[in-house]
């Protein structure tokens, strides 16, 4: 989406200051990185190499979780796979070979009030907006809803309303918050305020939200996943598909899309 | 006493590099994703994704896949078109210093012989590489690239179409690709480059479905170096016209491999997204490697492989 | 209400194996080398080192080097020979309970001949795998396996010396394997196996020299897996008897793509060197793999890849 | 050479005890592995697995440096690239995938007078032949020589006087102890006690002290390196060449030779 200013791609070696277990198979990644501290918009992404080897060959992609001041970022990630299990091995003071910021980010728009939307792992990209939105003194019409399986994936509340955001969260399996999917829980919602929405999370869920959204006409914007080799445009191998057709990049025109583009399967 | 910094200039046919080292297609886009990462200026030239004369959406997603030090791609080699290539690509490209070298691909050989007649005159153009690892639909897909009747003939056309140096691309899947090398030298190229990807699988064994919309794509990175460095070797020392190698080139090290084994210049691939500093790093590596050995060009060391 | 554990057993032709699972010719030498670290009698059978005829001393070291994900060798195919191998090799073989699969190789039609006909009735051999990536010398060189006209003549010969299943075994460095796995079909094979190694080549840039005392080697692991798969699953594809996957198979996962891709059985090569216990590991991979999907036995997973 | 006793070989994972930077380039890791300890003999060898992930893809081979009672092995490497580079990350209780014991051994003459000779990283398996000597009280009659290119590749002499043992080095540079090569040092030590040698270190000098000791007819072991992918007998990819034309595996029949019967080059 943020198509504005064209933010410079750098290619970094970053040092760790934390790598903290913050629940059961996530850790936060805390990094100093002025350049991407700088740069960075919310929604977009940094390519990491993970490990010294050739195995895993390619970089993994992660979102900008959260910049503190002009240096820090954090990382937030769940292991799924080899590469997240070799970054759980980083310790303090180790570098890290990153590449970004990268993609287009969410378009925040000030004027109406905020809804994110998070599923899972999806508030990484959505805190940062979220931090954002409340150093622009927006949080008050800005609420943000997290949906997980259950109370151990329900991530990043308690940070949420130390900055004074209002939060609400359901499980599926009703462990904490509301029992349900996010959906469900919005619906009402969306009605009332007539928000814009910004989404991130598990495919269901993103087209779940955006038909609701389009239901009742709002804005929306969601954050989109693939696998991604290059995530600077070049492969071609992260394409999804638009509503007029066209196959376009999810790391170059993406990963934040407009919900109404979107070819949703 | 300081001594001279060596010469790392190489000729390919009428076409002179700075540096041997040039970017594979499809692995560096257009130059300009690259543009903030690496200085484009310092590489010894850029080889574009490979264009057919109208736009091609291509395959399905997913179209890559990470195997062990190596990748798979289905990307069905969709491109802009020549059209759009020349009115919004070539103008950045234009502004470098370094040559461009354009990857064309054809569904039959008209297709071919439009696209080398059409780019022969445009501007900025340095010489055309010719991917002949596509399905030649007129043989129900056969690959040019796997006959050497249809690779030469590829060539003939080509040649017959465009004054640019062309660069015929090689596929390594075939049996003997000396017999192929030699075919195209024969037919009137000016160079050959290998290798392209060897065609790979893979599956996801929880769905039970292929990994790749595409089902079959094609291998690069690491794991294939062997493979193409053999073929480099064989096929250098079979024509007479330059060989430009390429697979699996990560480091200096490896890219002195191929030129040890033959190879004029080289290409890297994959390694972009690796680390998209790879090919300054090489570059520099080879220059630090001439100097430590006493080479006084990358010239001496091409070929200069000891049985 | 427990489950019945899954049905492992498989049927290459008229040769039935508890498991799918084997050890690849030339990686587990004659089985009495793994005998403290490998439950030899859960394997699914024993594939053991190349025999020719007379014992061969193979390649002058360096024979192998490690390769990104993978390992290049050129032993050269040394071995004991028939008769030391039958004196010698096959009285701890005949001790366990598995088949024990007998991979032959010769220089020319003659030798495969006579080596089928030498152990036709040999007590304890279970069946002949035929290593057709060999050069032919009479042919000079050029190796039987890229020929589907020489693959054809070699499989008729030991057919003809023989009562033993044979399960040809195919060269991945070809064109059309599926044309060659055709012809030794037609030629009376009762199952093909591949892959054999890539052909390929690494260079120590810093003396210039090959890594290999040979030059040219063998790749195999994990680096060759995308393009077995492949091979692999072309070939099943396009014929009827029995197909045994083999490259890069470290993991009950890589041995179930093979099966899904439609192997009948896998092959575990290179990875006995890395993991002894390996195949161990796959075969209560695989088994949990089966009860995980409620799948009763292994058959009904080969070939099942959704398209 | 020790072909006496067939040693059973296990796959173990051994837990990292320590993993002590001893010299430049050069570390000491402490293992706990009862089963390696209990059967471990001098000469003999253990495969490594480095690291988790495919690359590098083959084990590495060491030599058993030395052994504690009945639980401790000790490995001395120096690093020298991707593996051993790996090696150096590995931190106190973690679990390291070993193959061994390997190999035929040295076969002690304990009849007569030892002379161990070693090269550089020789002293590795030399210093656990040398622990076994002591044990056997058979120090008096023993001594020790150890060359290297300068004093900071010189090591274990300290240890080695610790366990009561004779020991006179040798630098290149003369950095430290007498300046020359090693055999110079031997020529008349041999000539005296006639002694029965054990070496270890790089080829050129292992084909030296073979000659000196064949000039003066006296038995000699050698431990032998070669490129072992599987370091079981099975890959036959580390043969080498023997007076007598046979290729034998350097992993299976060695690494220890008999000096007389290795064709050298
Ligand atoms: C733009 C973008 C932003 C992302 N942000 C985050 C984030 O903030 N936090 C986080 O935990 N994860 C994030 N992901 C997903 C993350 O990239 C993958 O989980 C990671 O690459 C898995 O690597 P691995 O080696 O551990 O898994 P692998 O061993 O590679 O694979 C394990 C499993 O993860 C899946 N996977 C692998 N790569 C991806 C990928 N690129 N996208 C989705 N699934 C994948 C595989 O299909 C497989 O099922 C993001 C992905 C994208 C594309
Ligand atoms: C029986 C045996 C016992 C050994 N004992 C010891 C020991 O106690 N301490 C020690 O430090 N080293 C020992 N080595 C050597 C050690 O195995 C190698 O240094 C190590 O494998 C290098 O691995 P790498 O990945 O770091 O180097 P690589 O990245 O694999 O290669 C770096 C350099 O090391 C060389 N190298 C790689 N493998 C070997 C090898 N197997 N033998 C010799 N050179 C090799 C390569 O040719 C290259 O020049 C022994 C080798 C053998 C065969
Ligand atoms: C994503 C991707 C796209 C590619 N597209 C093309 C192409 O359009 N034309 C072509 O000739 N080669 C194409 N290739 C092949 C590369 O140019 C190169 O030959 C191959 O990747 C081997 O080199 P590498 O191992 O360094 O990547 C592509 C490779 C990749 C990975
Ligand atoms: C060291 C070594 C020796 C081999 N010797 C033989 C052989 O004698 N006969 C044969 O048919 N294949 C031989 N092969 C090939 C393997 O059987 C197998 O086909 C190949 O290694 C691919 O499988 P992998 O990747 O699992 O190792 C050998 C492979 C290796 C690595
Ligand atoms: S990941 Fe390469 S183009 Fe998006
Ligand atoms: S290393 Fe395999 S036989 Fe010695």
């Amino acid at each position: 989406m943020v198509r504005g200013d064209r933010i410079k791609i750098d290619q970094v070696t970053a040092t760790v200051l934390e790598n903290r277990f913050i629940a059961p198979g996530v850790y936060r990644l805390r990094i100093e990185a002025p350049a991407l501290a700088r740069a960075a918009r919310p929604g977009q992404f940094l390519m990491l190499r993970v490990g010294q080897t050739l195995d895993p060959l390619l970089r993994r992609p992660f979102s900008i979780h959260a910049v503190h001041g002009s240096r820090t970022v954090d990382i937030l990630y769940r292991v799924v796979g080899k590469g997240t299990n070799i970054l759980t091995t980083l310790r303090n003071g180790e570098g890290l070979d990153i590449v970004g910021p990268l993609g287009c980010g969410f378009s925040w728009r000030e004027e109406s009030p905020s809804l994110l939307v998070a599923g899972g792992m999806g508030i990484a990209p959505l805190f940062f907006l979220a931090q954002t939105i409340t150093q622009n003194g927006a949080g008050a019409k800005t609420s943000v809803f997290i949906g997980a399986r259950n109370k151990t994936e329900l991530l990043c509340v308690k940070e949420l309303k130390t900055v004074g955001l209002q939060v609400e969260a359901a499980t599926e399996d009703g462990s904490r918050g509301k029992k349900g999917l996010i959906t469900d829980l919005i619906t009402n919602r969306v009605a009332a305020s007539r928000p814009v929405i910004y989404s991130c999370g598990p495919y269901p869920m993103l087209h779940a939200v955006s038909s609701l959204a389009m239901q009742y006409g709002l804005s929306c914007q969601v954050s989109l996943e693939r696998f991604m080799a290059c995530g600077l445009g070049a492969c071609l191998g992260c394409v999804t598909e638009m509503r007029n057709g066209d196959l376009v990049r999810v790391c170059k025109e993406g990963p934040v899309f407009d919900a109404y583009e979107v070819a949703w399967k | 006493m300081k001594k001279t910094r060596p010469d790392l200039s190489v000729q390919i046919g009428l076409l002179r590099l700075q540096n041997p080292v040039l970017t594979a297609s499809g692995t560096f886009g257009y130059g300009e994703e690259y543009a903030d990462l690496v200085d484009l200026n310092r590489l010894g030239g850029i080889i574009v994704k490979g264009l057919s004369l109208k736009p091609r959406p291509g395959n399905m997603p997913p179209r890559t896949v990470e195997t062990p030090c190596g990748l798979l791609n289905a990307i069905g080699l969709q491109n802009v078109g020549v059209e759009n290539f020349i009115a919004d690509k070539l103008p950045f490209l234009c502004d470098l210093s370094v040559p461009v070298i354009v990857n064309v691909l054809g569904q039959d050989i008209k297709e071919y012989q439009r696209l080398a007649e059409r780019l022969n005159n445009v501007e900025g153009i340095a010489a055309l590489e010719v991917n002949i690892s596509c399905p030649n639909v007129k043989k129900g897909g056969v690959v040019f690239g796997t006959d050497h009747k249809a690779a030469a003939r590829v060539t003939k056309a080509v040649r017959a179409a465009t004054r640019l140096p062309i660069i015929i691309k090689l596929s390594p899947n075939v049996t003997d690709i000396v017999s192929i090398a030699r075919a195209v030298e024969e037919a009137g190229a000016d160079a050959v480059s290998l290798i392209n990807t060897l065609t790979g699988m893979a599956i996801n064994v929880e769905t039970r479905r292929p990994k790749l919309g595409n089902v079959l794509g094609g291998l690069s990175g690491p794991a294939i170096k062997p493979v193409a460095l053999r073929m480099v070797w064989q096929v250098a020392g079979a024509v007479k016209i330059p060989v430009i190698g390429c697979g699996g080139i990560m480091t200096a090290a490896d890219a002195l491999e191929f030129l040890i084994a033959g190879a004029s210049a080289v290409q890297v691939g994959t390694a972009n997204f690796v680390n998209p500093r790879a090919t300054m790093e090489i570059i520099s590596g080879i220059e630090e490697y001439l100097a430590r050995h006493n080479l006084k060009d990358v010239k001496s060391l091409v070929g200069s492989l000891i049985l």
